[in-house]
Order: C-alpha cells, then structure tokens, then sequence
C-alpha cells in the first residue's frame, strides 16, 4: 500500500512510503502505524490530520483502507 | 446555475479578463464584481520572507474548490464564482490566490467573496513553506508556524 | 502615506492593471488586495432596464473621492486605495464604480472595500436617473426611487 | 448669483437659475427663494439637499453666501 504526504508530514515521514499490508486495514490502524515507522514523529499530528482515499476525504477514523487504495495523508490546510 | 471556473495553477491568472467576464452578468440582474486577491507579503512577524513555496494535492484540491464554489453560488445566489489557487515557489508581491464572484448586490458579493476564502484556506488541501531570514516556517491552518522539522532538510 | 489614485470617468478602467500595481505592495507587509466593481443591472424590481445615465458634480465629487480614499487609507491601514466613478449614459453589464484597497490582510481589505463604497454612494454628489421600461426614476440615497417630474421632461 | 442644480432638482428647477441678490444671504434664504420661484415644487426636498458653495458642501442653513460665490444646490447622493 503506497501512501503520499503532504507538507510537514513529507518533512517528518517522506513523501511517499509503501506499507507492507494485505489485508484492509482502518484509518486508526493506518496512522498508528505510520507514527510507528517514523519513530514517533506523528504523535502530534495525529489527531490534526485528513486522510483521503481514492481523492476523497474520509473523516471516520474506522473507515476501510483496501490494498490497491490510492492513500493520502494531510495536514492542515493552509491555502490563500 | 451560472458558470464555475477553479484550478490549481502555477502562473498568474488575467483576473481583469475574468472581471470583464463576469461584469456581462449585470444584464441578468448581477449588480456586484467581488474580487479578492491574496499577495506574497515580503514581510511577516517582522521577519523579512523571501519565498513561500506552495504545494498541493491537486486533483483533490480541484475537486474541493469546485465544490466550495458551487455551494457557495446556491448559498448567496451568486452568477458566477471564479477560484484559482497557485502553486510553486512564489516571491514577495506574487499573487497566491484569486476569489472572483458576480452578485446580485455589494452585501451578497462581500460575504460571499470572504465566505470562499477562509473556506480556501481550511478546506483545500494547499501547504505552504514560509521560507524567512530567521528559517524556515510550514503554516498550519490560518496562522499558526511550525518550524520546518531540521532532520530532513534535504527531502 | 499610500497612494491614492481617484478619479470621475467617461470610459471603462482597466482594473486588471490597478490590481497589478497594487499587488507590488506584498513587498512592504500589504498580502490582500480586495476589488469591488458595480455594473449596471438590466433588471430592478421586475421592470427590464435600458439604461442608467449618471452625472456628477465632478469637482466636488473628486474633491470628496479624496477625502473617502484618505480616510479609509489612515483608518484601515492601507497600502493603496482607487476610487474611480463613470458618468454618462450606461447601458446594463456596463460598469459603473470601482473601488480597489490594497490591505494588510482579507479582514481589513473587505472592510475597507464595503465602508469606501458605501461611503461613495452616500457622500459623493453623483446622481443616477434610472430608464426602466416602466417609467424614468431619479435614484435618491441608497435605493429610494422617485419618478421623473413629468413637467420638465424636454429640460 | 448662478445657482446650479443636479439630478432631480435639474427637472423640477432647471439645470441652472440667477437670481437677483446684491447682498449675502443664508442658504435657508436661497432655498426658501428657489422653492418660491418653482412655485413650490422644491418643498418636499429643502431638508434632504445640500448646498455647496464654492466647491465645498456647507452643512449649516444659517451660512452666509455672498454675490459671486459658485453655488451648487444637491439632492442625496446616489453613487454606485
């Protein structure tokens, strides 16, 4: 499962990370393990950030991921 | 329901062109052009800024500014909504955002004019860098800076 | 002090141009720059409308266009302010004022832009005689329509 | 002394009016004088107008006008 970054989150994690799953998994399970793989870096973010999958927003934190989902990770916006 | 134009662009936008646009809509009872356009400032908590670097996820950011505009045209009655959001390494007096509206009148075209923005601002999925003399600054929501974390300078 | 630039016009201003000056002020602190632009509409309560002729009395009316400017630049903290009336025979999708700021941020902007227009309509010594299908109405203050005095017609 | 007018004074007066004063007057005068000479017609207006004289508005009805000032007559602006 390729998952992207965007702004600080890139800073503190990478751009781009491939997580090694085959199963569905949740938003919830998603996050913790990316704050695993980043040592704890997202701790802070954790409760700030929007995920969307297939380029929609998906605000429930026992929302589905499937392998072969397009996954993003956002921080707050910060447009204008 | 009237015309919606968005995008996520990297060079200026002719925003003249799209007042004169939508200036025609008077004839259909839109007495109101609202524009805002948001501008690099070169100075910020009094720290000289010599770049702010723009980025977004952009198929996503189309999609949400397309429909903050269409909500915003049924909410105010709007003739015509115009947002396009630029992206890349902007200097100080480069222009970042524009917010074209058409109204029936001033009260309608103001508040939704303003309406739009902030919603820009918290809704669509746009990061900036503050690059300044005193370091480097992401912005986090409408104000708040985090210094930019130093271990991965280099990404 | 900022500048101010006013002005009573025959023909169309090209507002694409103002806010391209405006906007070099990012340079100095000013990130927004807020645009109002009014436009004849060819539809007031129900009744198709041809035309709207203005007139001013233009010394006066520029003298005060000054003053406005002035003010709201001082209040509002502004970096630049343009005011620019028509006058003479326009027909609906015509423009009729434009009013463009130069601000600190989106709140000042916005502000300042509705307070100048209103202020604009209420204190300058323009005068607009609306020519309906149904009749010629002199517009008095903010929307209060008086029918033309039949008497005087060919004056 | 040339009284000028604007808007709907224009239709109910006229685009410009003398009248024959070799003395200063108030504006309450002048007004007075105008409605008179328009039999009237300028009655309803004469607490909504502005006077202007020599190229500023002067608020006070009890302003003293003097032969040769540049005189302009007002109805409620409506600009925009």
């Amino acid at each position: 499962m390729r998952i992207k970054l965007y702004g600080i989150l890139k800073d503190l994690i990478g751009p781009e990370v491939k997580i090694g799953v085959d199963k569905p998994i949740t938003i919830h399970e998603l996050l913790t393990l990316l704050n695993d793989m980043s040592g704890g870096n997202l701790r802070e973010w954790l409760d700030k950030v929007r995920v969307a999958v297939n380029g929609e927003i998906v605000e429930s934190a026992g929302a589905i991921i499937k392998p072969g989902d397009e996954v993003a990770v956002l921080p707050p916006s910060a447009g204008g | 329901m009237g015309s919606v134009k968005v995008g996520i662009v990297r060079e200026e936008i002719d925003v003249g062109a799209i007042i004169n646009e939508f200036k025609a809509l008077g004839r259909e009872g839109f007495g109101a052009v609202v524009v805002f356009v948001g501008v690099v400032k070169g100075l910020v908590e009094g720290a000289a800024v010599s770049e702010l670097k723009y980025e977004a996820y952009e198929e996503l950011a189309e999609k949400i500014l397309t429909r903050i505009a269409e909500e915003e045209m049924r909410k105010h009655g709007l003739g015509a909504v115009a947002i396009y959001h630029r992206v890349g390494d902007l200097k100080p007096g480069d222009t970042t955002v524009y917010i074209v509206v058409a109204a029936r009148g001033r009260r309608e075209g103001f508040a939704a004019a303003a309406e739009i923005l902030n919603r820009v601002k918290h809704e669509a999925p746009i990061y900036k860098l503050e690059v300044r003399e005193d370091g480097e600054f992401w912005v986090i929501g409408d104000g708040e800076r985090v210094p930019r974390p130093p271990a991965q300078r280099g990404s």
